[in-house]
């Protein structure tokens, strides 16, 4: 599926994002996208050739992120794509239980499939979205709530965002990024997981303002 | 004091404990200049912006993920025969909930710590997720539609190298019965008879056993039936843990006064629940039971009308018992006469009285014999066809009754239909298939009608000389499609034969027993699936008693798995027989655009088909019916009393006669002459000729089923008795078109069954004596032989072993050699080893394992060893022992110290695997796969043995010595 | 209003572990943690066997409560004994005092750090708003507020164990006993059974 | 009771009377009235044999302590809700009581000459940091660990229970964390000290005066009298290792130590916490407004000669003899500060 198809279908709501909104959404793109599977040659080189943060120093929270941002371009600039694909095998899967699990009900219950699921489930309803075709992993899977954030962005509905957010993802997606960042198997994965822990950082702050 | 806060206050505390923790509202600012000022809004997210969606889209707007509401879905625990109804709450497809049936007649809600504990499935924490195969000693992820290219071109290589008999392929008890059907057919036209399953080192024995003493080898009774008996004889099964629920309805009859006794070598949790207790030597069933019955003639208590009636050869039984005098049969057994004598007391004087065994009596080198001598015991005190007798064979999987029945057996198309030329042509056309081509797809046609290798044999299959074997090659590929590799004997050996293969498949939930075996001797080779449990699909179930249950799904397969079914059909479509397999199947597109059987359509294929033991009758939506109105039937019946399905009995137990739409109810009771044929009446079944050495094989005068218009023997129906005994007209003229020529069992219209037992109160099968007698089998009256290896070596000589066969089963089997060899093996392995079940676990135990809520229950392996031997050898309670048996092989495992076992016996529960003789497994696990308890398998160091009938694995009675670690 | 008890008959358990589970289940409780255990006494001994199953027994004066330095303890108009996680510091003072050892800690760690106590609630959840996702991660199912029983009793694999009102169960018990050939005049109350702290 | 509670109890009644139904089958009349006679048919004696403890095993391995019913709990509620919270209570309120009538009759033991403003050293900087590091530390376990005994009786009815649960959080913690730097402090404090609180011969003749206290006459001593060197050995050794080791043994849980052992460790440690403190009010009232004098040198090191020459005579004189009265110079011997 061309990428750009599947975003120009979902953001039907009212006009593009502004700049910065558009931001937000790539960084939920792209840890969407790098959890969900090892970045091919070329992704992985976009992302070490991306611009860097420009944060003011007097706001903690984004020189965490510009920092954490830095350490994961290097990384991508260091590892090679077969190097990655194979850390991100040993992360995520296995014939049983993968090294890491990045869901919700696993952080919040310590049980795969659990009740948070099937709350994520109303309101993934409710909010129009469902698992892509073909997808084998549960919608509680960080990848998927990122991907949900990157679309409720997308259309432009704060409301939905904040309140997404606080349900899905602010009461454990700062654990899970904590847990993968020490897994001694993750090298990129652990620079991801610290710029994905710096930006809900981030987003959180930016989540608590109204509209 | 505190109450229940109200949300408001609550909220209040909230905030106070956030202001302590330092959180709080964000300092004000606004929104665009914060994340301006945070570096955004300078396209530093472009990178993430243009990568693709993978896991959420648009949803169409019918089916969006959930509504949100609660569904219940019926389903059936999925862990032992017992057959307790579960509902299972799910919400946007997630089991959020278990809630207990009450009006289930069989459970009454009532679950044991495996059921109670069944949504931990909905999790599948450890569950294999994707297919996977070893490449270079490391397991790789495949691609599903990859892994059955290169398994089915590996296969048919095979196939096309050294013939299809070159495959095995091990199928599963915990299918359901649609799936165990479709495997059996699936392994038939691949074109081999190498196919088995659990209950070969199951109740094999009892299925020979006592199926050649009268007729059909289940529980005669039920579980619920029990509450009538008014005495309870347990013989090597240890219900409390085994078949938990069941103890609902024995312990309500033993507080309404029934007597229970229990004899094993061990003092079970069963036991601390009977009147009285009887240790026997484990391996002496046979000279106890003699001694029972001598007592019971000696005394007058047999009931001499019955076994006129309806025994053939008691006469022979009772010479063989007169041998058994008391002090023989304390030699033998270690019972004084005392006990014996309340045995045959309580039994004859408490009637109806019923027995249980289960694996204690089947895992013999002599349990098909030992099993006709329950029925022997039975017979002589009439006990059989009644209500609170009979033998209630407590059976061992959720479905390994129905897989017994219409699954994939080595000797046995589906319903005992045997493997002759006849019963090929049956299946055929019920299939739709040619028989020609059938044949075609098998080596030749004798080798279409020679039993297949057994599962307890597959390791010798792989590594036999194949001079000496009676097939043309050795097994190259192994398919294990839902089963264990620890419960089979001889774990050594197996490593050596998984070693020696050139493909081993692994089709499973949680396949990692055998992962992990077949990594530490192999790089190669070596594919898992990752199957659907029978949570994830749907289909029927029989239980112990015979009676069919329907599971609803209850959620969509987790992760990558898919349905038994649907990847069978996936393998027909490889292999190029999927028209035929599903030639009356319907197929559905699943989500993920596979195709999956219909699960109704198998059974109704399997209803066209299955006269014999009368599965013709469960229809989809009669069974369906049932599961919605439990609350009719009545917990000590098993009837419905009202409502939809009045007067039928719960699950429709087999034989549930005739077609559907001929309303027969089901059989509670097998063999009853008490009730009407249409109202689960019956009485023995002619199968064995009607005459045998002059003597009338058929029932006497007077002892036919209530109703029945031939009121004596007679033999089993064909159209020629019809045309004879003037009934032939009463047939439709569509019945005669196909009933001509054909016998009640071959006939698909079902006309036969129908005039048979609804106009004239007869049995299809005919009206014939139970044998006592097993003419053709090793030991026609059952006789005492010692267990391979024994510690008794002046009993091995009185009791010596049958002679070693050249080709048994395909393969040479040693009894003999062995017998001889290891005469005095108990002097250096002076402890019997004796094995069995842990209630928190079951099978091999990968699955129950894995569940977090069980396996915390029990963390180790351990050998219950008796406080005498365990001081002999310096051994205290926890300690770390080596197991040593006469194979070589040594297990490390901690003591458990108590008096529940004698001095001259252990046991050890089998429900481990993950370390092998003291190593830790766990390297050769895929990574992160290995179940939360691990400990040594017991097969690890279980010797050589097979029953002379069934091929049945010795794991009860063999000999080991214990040092301290 | 009805009193929730607890019962149970020891010529019928039989060590299955059905309740056990069934609490896990219901309830999620971590792994360590048991509201409910099976124990047996005499095992292995031939005719002194046998077994009970025992969690909290919501105790009328109970030892918890009354030792609880913050009071976190309260009890419902079914007389459930309940507790409030919020409030509870970790003291470990409940679980000397009872005589059941109902309450159990997520952690025994240095310093006394023992996490939240955690008990068996009757399935009765806590102070939260009955059926509310808060309650139900705190403190597990709300059954009582749902019209059921606790879990544990109602899967019992026998039938050994009863929950619900306190004279209900009895007069089941009572029956039992009299139907194995007892007079039921020798009922047990609940002082011969659990002692001082239990009694009703 | 709604209809789902029904139903369970159906299910109960349906096991147990399923049979009733069945009224067919005739009652085993005959053998279950002779089985009356000699089984048990209910759980009384199970439920005895429980309690006698003995022969029990449990499945599951976590709890060190493997029995079922635990009588001592009860005795140890009692033990704790009882006495200790009742004569501990009274114990402290009546010294605080009695201290304040001191105050009030006798007033503050003043010096009776005047300062000479000459100063001798009484205490090294080591030896103050070590006093004072047990006094903090001892004042910080004192109120938190009485409001854990009587913050629910004295506190709740102040601030609410939410407020106390935090307070109470705080002083558990506190409590638990201090306690072993106390242990510390405690024991280095003791070998500091023990050299001069060990028996001298003057010390009959404070006990047979008793102090002075309430005479008022001064009663020679050397660096310690016999009142401080009781306070010394009663307090400081006896309770103080008393209330660390069992309060470690509560601190440190599964570390093999079962339930009764904790029990016990802390009946003794609440017991020896409230003497301890009741002491302790005496010994702080003396150290600050009962003795003009005293806490200066706890503060400073050093004491007004006059001072010295009037609690701890000879002392005194020794120390004037040995050395003089510079800073750095101090004596050495008996009377000296530790080194
Ligand atoms: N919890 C649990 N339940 C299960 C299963 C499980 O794995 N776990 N598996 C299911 C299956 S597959 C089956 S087949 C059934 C099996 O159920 P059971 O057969 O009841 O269970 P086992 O523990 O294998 O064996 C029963 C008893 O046989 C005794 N025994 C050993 N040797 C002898 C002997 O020579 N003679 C006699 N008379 N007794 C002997 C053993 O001491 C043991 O107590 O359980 C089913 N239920
Ligand atoms: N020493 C000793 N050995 C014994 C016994 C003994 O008493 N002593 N008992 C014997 C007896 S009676 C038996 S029955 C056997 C039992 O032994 P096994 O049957 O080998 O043991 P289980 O672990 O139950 O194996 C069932 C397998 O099927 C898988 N499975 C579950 N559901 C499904 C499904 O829907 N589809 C597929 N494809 N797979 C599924 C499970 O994950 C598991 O791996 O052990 C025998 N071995
Ligand atoms: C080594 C030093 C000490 C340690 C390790 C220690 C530890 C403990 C512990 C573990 C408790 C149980 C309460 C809880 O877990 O929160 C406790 C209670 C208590 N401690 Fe200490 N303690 C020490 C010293 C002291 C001292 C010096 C005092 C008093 C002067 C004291 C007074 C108390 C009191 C009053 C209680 C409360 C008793 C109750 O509520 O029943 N402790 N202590
Ligand atoms: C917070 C209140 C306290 C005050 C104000 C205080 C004050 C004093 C003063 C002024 C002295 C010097 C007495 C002298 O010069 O002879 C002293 C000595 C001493 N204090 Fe304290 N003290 C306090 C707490 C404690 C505590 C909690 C302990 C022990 C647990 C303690 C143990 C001692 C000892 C052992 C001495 C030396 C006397 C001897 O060894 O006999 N003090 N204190
Ligand atoms: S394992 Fe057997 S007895 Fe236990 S709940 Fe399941 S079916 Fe019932
Ligand atoms: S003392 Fe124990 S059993 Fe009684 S109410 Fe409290 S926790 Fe429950
Ligand atoms: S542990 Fe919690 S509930 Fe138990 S006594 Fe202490 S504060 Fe109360
Ligand atoms: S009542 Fe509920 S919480 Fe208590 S033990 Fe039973 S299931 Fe667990
Ligand atoms: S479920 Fe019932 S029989 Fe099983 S252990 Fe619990 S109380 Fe006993
Ligand atoms: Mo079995």
């Amino acid at each position: 599926m061309n990428a750009l198809d599947s975003i120009d279908d979902l953001t039907a709501a009212p006009g593009a994002p502004a700049p910065e909104d558009a931001d937000r959404a790539g960084f939920y793109g792209l840890i969407a996208y790098l959890m969900a599977q090892a970045p091919d040659a070329g992704t992985l080189g976009a992302l070490g050739a991306a611009p860097a943060l420009d944060a003011d120093p007097g706001l903690d929270e984004a020189v965490a992120l510009a920092t954490a941002w830095q350490g994961l371009q290097q990384v991508a600039r260091e590892m090679s794509a077969d190097a990655v694909a194979l850390e991100w095998a040993a992360l995520f899967t296995g014939t049983g239980r993968p090294e890491v699990l990045p869901y919700a009900s696993v952080v919040l219950t310590g049980f795969l499939m659990e009740k948070p699921l099937a709350e994520l489930r109303d309101d993934l309803a409710a909010l129009g979205l469902a698992r892509q075709a073909g997808n084998g992993e549960p919608e509680d899977h960080l990848a998927s709530v990122c991907e949900v954030m990157r679309l409720l962005i997308e259309r432009g509905d704060w409301d939905a965002q904040q309140r997404f957010y606080r349900r899905h993802l602010q009461p454990w997606v700062a654990p899970c990024c904590r847990t993968l960042s020490a897994n001694p198997l993750a090298r990129f994965y652990a620079a991801l997981a610290d710029f994905a822990q710096a930006f809900f950082m981030l987003e959180a702050r930016a989540l608590g303002y109204e509209q | 004091m505190l109450v229940k806060k109200s949300s408001k206050s609550n909220a209040a505390s909230t905030a106070l404990r956030d202001a302590l923790a330092g959180g709080g509202a964000p300092r004000r600012l606004d929104r665009r200049s914060f994340l301006k000022r945070s570096g955004f809004a300078a396209g530093v997210g472009a990178v993430g912006a243009s990568l693709p969606l993978t896991m959420v889209r648009q949803a169409d707007a019918a089916k969006a993920a959930g509504d949100g509401a609660v569904e219940v879905k019926r389903t059936v625990c999925t862990h032992c025969s017992v057959g307790c109804a579960i509902d299972a709450e799910v919400k946007n497809g997630v089991w959020v909930g278990q809630e207990p049936v009450f009006d289930s007649p069989i459970n009454l809600g009532a679950h044991c710590a495996k059921g109670a504990s069944v949504r931990e499935h909905g999790h599948g924490e450890h569950r294999l997720r994707t297919p996977m195969k070893l490449s270079g000693g490391k397991w790789v992820a495949v691609k599903w539609e990859e892994a059955i290219d290169e398994i089915g071109d590996k296969l048919l290589a095979i196939r096309e190298k050294y013939g299809p008999d070159a495959t095995h392929w091990i199928g599963s008890s915990k299918h359901s019965n649609e799936q165990s059907y479709l495997f059996c057919k699936f392994v038939r036209m691949f074109g081999t008879n190498n196919t088995d399953h659990q209950a070969r080192i199951c109740h094999s024995t009892t299925v020979a056993g006592v199926a050649n003493t009268w007729g059909y080898g289940a529980m005669t009774n039920s579980y619920n039936d029990m509450q009538h008996a008014k005495a309870i004889f347990f013989i090597g099964s240890n219900a409390a843990e085994a078949h938990p629920v069941s103890m609902l309805h024995i312990l309500h009859a033993k507080e309404g006064g029934a007597k229970v006794i229990v004899a094993d070598p061990r003092y079970t949790r069963t036991a601390a629940k009977a009147d009285h207790y009887v240790r026997l030597r484990s391996g002496s069933d046979i000279p106890l039971l003699y001694g029972v019955i001598r007592t019971i003639f000696e005394n007058g208590w047999e009931d001499k009308k019955y076994i006129a009636d309806r025994v053939y050869g008691m006469d022979q039984i009772r010479e063989e018992a007169m041998q058994w005098t008391p002090d023989k049969v304390e030699d033998a057994t270690g019972v004084p006469d005392a006990q014996i004598r309340l045995i045959a007391e309580t039994m004859a004087k408490n009637r109806p009285s019923t027995v249980v065994w289960c694996m204690g009596q089947t895992q013999h080198t002599i349990g098909n014999a030992i099993t006709r001598m329950m029925c022997d015991l039975q017979l002589v005190l009439g006990n059989v066809g009644i209500m609170g007798g009979g033998t209630n064979i407590f059976r061992g999987h959720d479905n390994v009754q129905g897989a017994t029945d219409i699954g994939p057996n080595p000797n046995s198309l589906p319903g005992y239909y045997g493997l002759a030329a006849g019963s090929w042509k049956h299946w055929c056309r019920v299939w739709g298939v040619d028989y020609d081509w059938m044949k075609g797809r098998f080596a030749s046609e004798e080798m279409m009608q020679k039993p297949g290798i057994t599962v307890s044999r597959w390791i010798d299959g792989v590594t036999e000389n194949t001079e000496l074997m009676d097939q043309p090659a050795n097994i190259k590929a192994q398919i294990f499609w839902g089963m264990a590799p620890n419960s089979q004997s001889r774990g050594k050996d197996m490593l050596e034969a998984m070693k020696a293969l050139e493909l081993l498949v692994v089709v499973d939930p949680y396949p990692s027993a055998t992962a992990s075996m077949a990594a530490k001797v192999r790089q190669d080779g070596v594919y898992l699936l990752p199957a659907a449990t029978q949570f994830e699909t749907y289909g029927s179930v029989t239980a112990s008693n015979r009676s069919l249950q329907w599971r609803e799904k209850v959620i969509e397969p987790l992760f990558e798995s898919k349905p038994d079914h649907t990847i069978m059909y996936a393998f027909a479509k490889k292999f190029g027989f999927a028209d035929q397999f599903c030639k009356n199947i319907k197929l559905n597109k699943d989500a993920k655009g596979w195709m999956e059987p219909d699960v109704e359509d198998i059974l109704r294929e399997v209803n066209r088909g299955t006269w014999t033991i009368g599965y013709s009758g469960q229809s989809p939506e009669r069974l369906k019916l049932q599961m919605q109105h439990l609350s009719t039937f009545n917990p000590a019946t098993l009837r419905a009393e009202g409502g939809p399905c009045d007067g039928e009995y719960f699950g429709l137990p087999w034989p549930c006669w005739g077609n559907p739409e001929l309303k027969h109810p089901g059989s509670p009771n097998l063999y009853d002459t008490t009730r009407h044929v249409m109202d689960g009446g019956g009485n023995f079944r002619a199968r064995f000729g009607v005459e045998h050495d002059g003597v009338s094989l058929l029932a006497g005068e007077g002892s036919s089923s209530k109703g029945a218009d031939l009121n004596f023997g007679y033999p089993e129906f064909t159209d020629v008795l019809l045309k004879k005994l003037g009934w032939w007209d009463e047939l439709t003229d569509a019945e005669k078109t196909e009933a001509e020529g054909k016998n009640w069992k071959t006939d698909l219209s079902g006309g036969i069954i129908r005039v048979v037992m609804k106009n004239h109160g007869c049995m299809p099968y005919g009206n014939a004596r139970a044998r006592a007698v097993v003419w053709n089998f090793p030991d026609p009256v059952p006789k005492h032989r010692e267990p391979l290896f024994s510690t008794r070596p002046d009993l091995v000589d009185k009791y010596p072993t049958h002679d070693d066969k050249a080709k048994f089963w395909r393969l040479p089997t040693l009894y003999k050699t062995v017998q001889e060899k290891y005469r005095d093996v108990g002097k250096d392995f002076p402890l019997i080893m004796t094995s069995g079940r842990l209630v928190e676990y079951e099978g091999g135990g990968e699955e129950t394992r894995s569940n977090p809520w069980l396996a915390e229950l029990q963390q180790d392996m351990f050998v219950e060893i008796n406080p005498r031997a365990a001081a002999d050898r310096g051994i205290v309670d926890k300690d770390w022992v080596w197991v040593s048996s006469p194979t070589g092989a040594q297990i490390k495992v901690r003591a458990l110290v108590t008096e529940r076992v004698g001095a001259d016996t252990v046991f050890l529960p089998f429900h481990f695997s993950g370390r092998w003789m003291g190593e830790d497994m766990l390297k050769y696990y895929p990574k992160g796969a290995a179940p939360i308890v691990r400990g040594e398998a017991v097969n690890t160091a279980t010797t050589y043995g097979y029953d002379v009938v069934t091929m049945m694995q010795e794991t009860k009675s063999t000999v080991c010595q214990i040092a301290k670690a | 209003m009805a009193r929730m008890k607890f019962l149970c008959d020891a010529e019928r358990c039989i060590e299955c572990n059905g309740c056990v589970t069934a609490c896990k289940n219901e309830n999620d409780v971590p792994w360590g943690i048991q509201r409910r255990r099976v124990v047996t006494i005499n095992d292995g001994v031939e005719g002194e066997e046998k077994s009970l199953s025992v969690a909290c027994m919501h105790c009328s004066d109970a030892p918890c409560m009354a030792v609880c330095p913050v009071d976190c303890f309260y009890r419902t108009e079914d007389g459930v004994v309940l507790h409030d996680k919020d409030a509870c510091i970790g003291c470990g003072y409940c679980f000397y005092a009872c005589p059941f050892g109902a309450p159990q800690f997520p952690q025994e760690g240095a310093f006394g750090q023992r996490g939240k106590m955690d008990k068996c609630t009757f399935c009765a959840g806590g102070p939260e708003p009955d059926g509310s996702e808060a309650e139900y991660k705190k403190y597990g199912g709300n059954r009582l507020a749902e019209g059921k029983l606790p879990l544990c009793a109602e899967m019992c694999s026998t039938k050994a164990l009863l929950g619900g009102d306190g004279q209900t169960i009895s007069e089941i018990f009572r029956e039992r006993v009299v139907r194995r050939g007892g007079s039921g005049a020798e009922l047990i109350g609940w002082d011969t059974a659990y002692g001082k702290g239990g009694q009703s | 009771m709604n209809g789902r509670i029904f139903m369970t109890l159906r299910a109960m009644l349906l096991a147990c009377a399923l049979g009733l139904g069945l009224a067919t089958v005739p009652a085993l009349a005959e053998q279950s009235g002779q089985a009356a006679a000699t089984e048990r048919h209910n759980n009384v004696e199970v439920f005895r044999e429980i309690r006698r403890g003995e022969n029990q095993s449990i499945t599951f391995q976590a709890p060190a302590d493997r029995r079922l019913i635990q009588s001592e709990g009860e005795t140890w509620r009692q033990w704790r809700n009882g006495p200790i919270t009742f004569y501990g209570g009274w114990a402290l309120a009546l010294m605080f009581v009695a201290l304040v009538l001191f105050y009030a009759i006798r007033g503050k033991i003043k010096l009776e000459e005047a300062p000479t403003g000459r100063k001798i050293a009484r205490f090294s900087l080591v030896e103050r940091t070590a006093h004072w590091s047990v006094a903090i530390c001892f004042v910080i376990l004192g109120l938190t660990g009485l409001t854990l005994l009587f913050g629910k009786h004295l506190v709740v009815p102040l601030i609410g229970y939410s407020a106390f649960s935090w307070l109470a959080v705080i002083a558990k913690n506190l409590h638990n964390f201090i306690g072993p730097l106390f242990f510390v402090s405690i024991v280095l404090f003791a070998l500091m000290f023990v050299r001069d609180n060990v028996w001298q011969p003057i010390d009959a003749l404070w006990i047979r005066k008793a102090g002075g206290l309430l005479s008022g006459e001064h009663v020679p001593s050397w660096r310690f009298n016999f009142g401080e060197k009781t306070w010394f050995w009663l307090g400081v050794v006896f309770l103080g290792l008393l209330v660390s080791i069992t309060g470690l043994v509560m601190d440190f849980p599964g570390n093999g130590q079962t339930r009764q052992n904790m029990q016990l460790a802390h009946i003794l440690h609440a017991s020896g916490a409230l003497l301890f403190l009741t002491l302790s009010l005496a010994h702080i009232y003396i150290g600050t407004v009962g003795m003009e004098g005293a806490l200066e040198g706890m503060k400073t090191g050093y004491v007004d000669e006059t001072w010295a020459k009037e609690h701890h005579e000879y002392w005194y004189r020794e120390a004037k003899g040995k050395a003089p009265s510079a800073q750095g110079g101090i004596a050495q011997g008996s009377a000296s500060p530790a080194r």
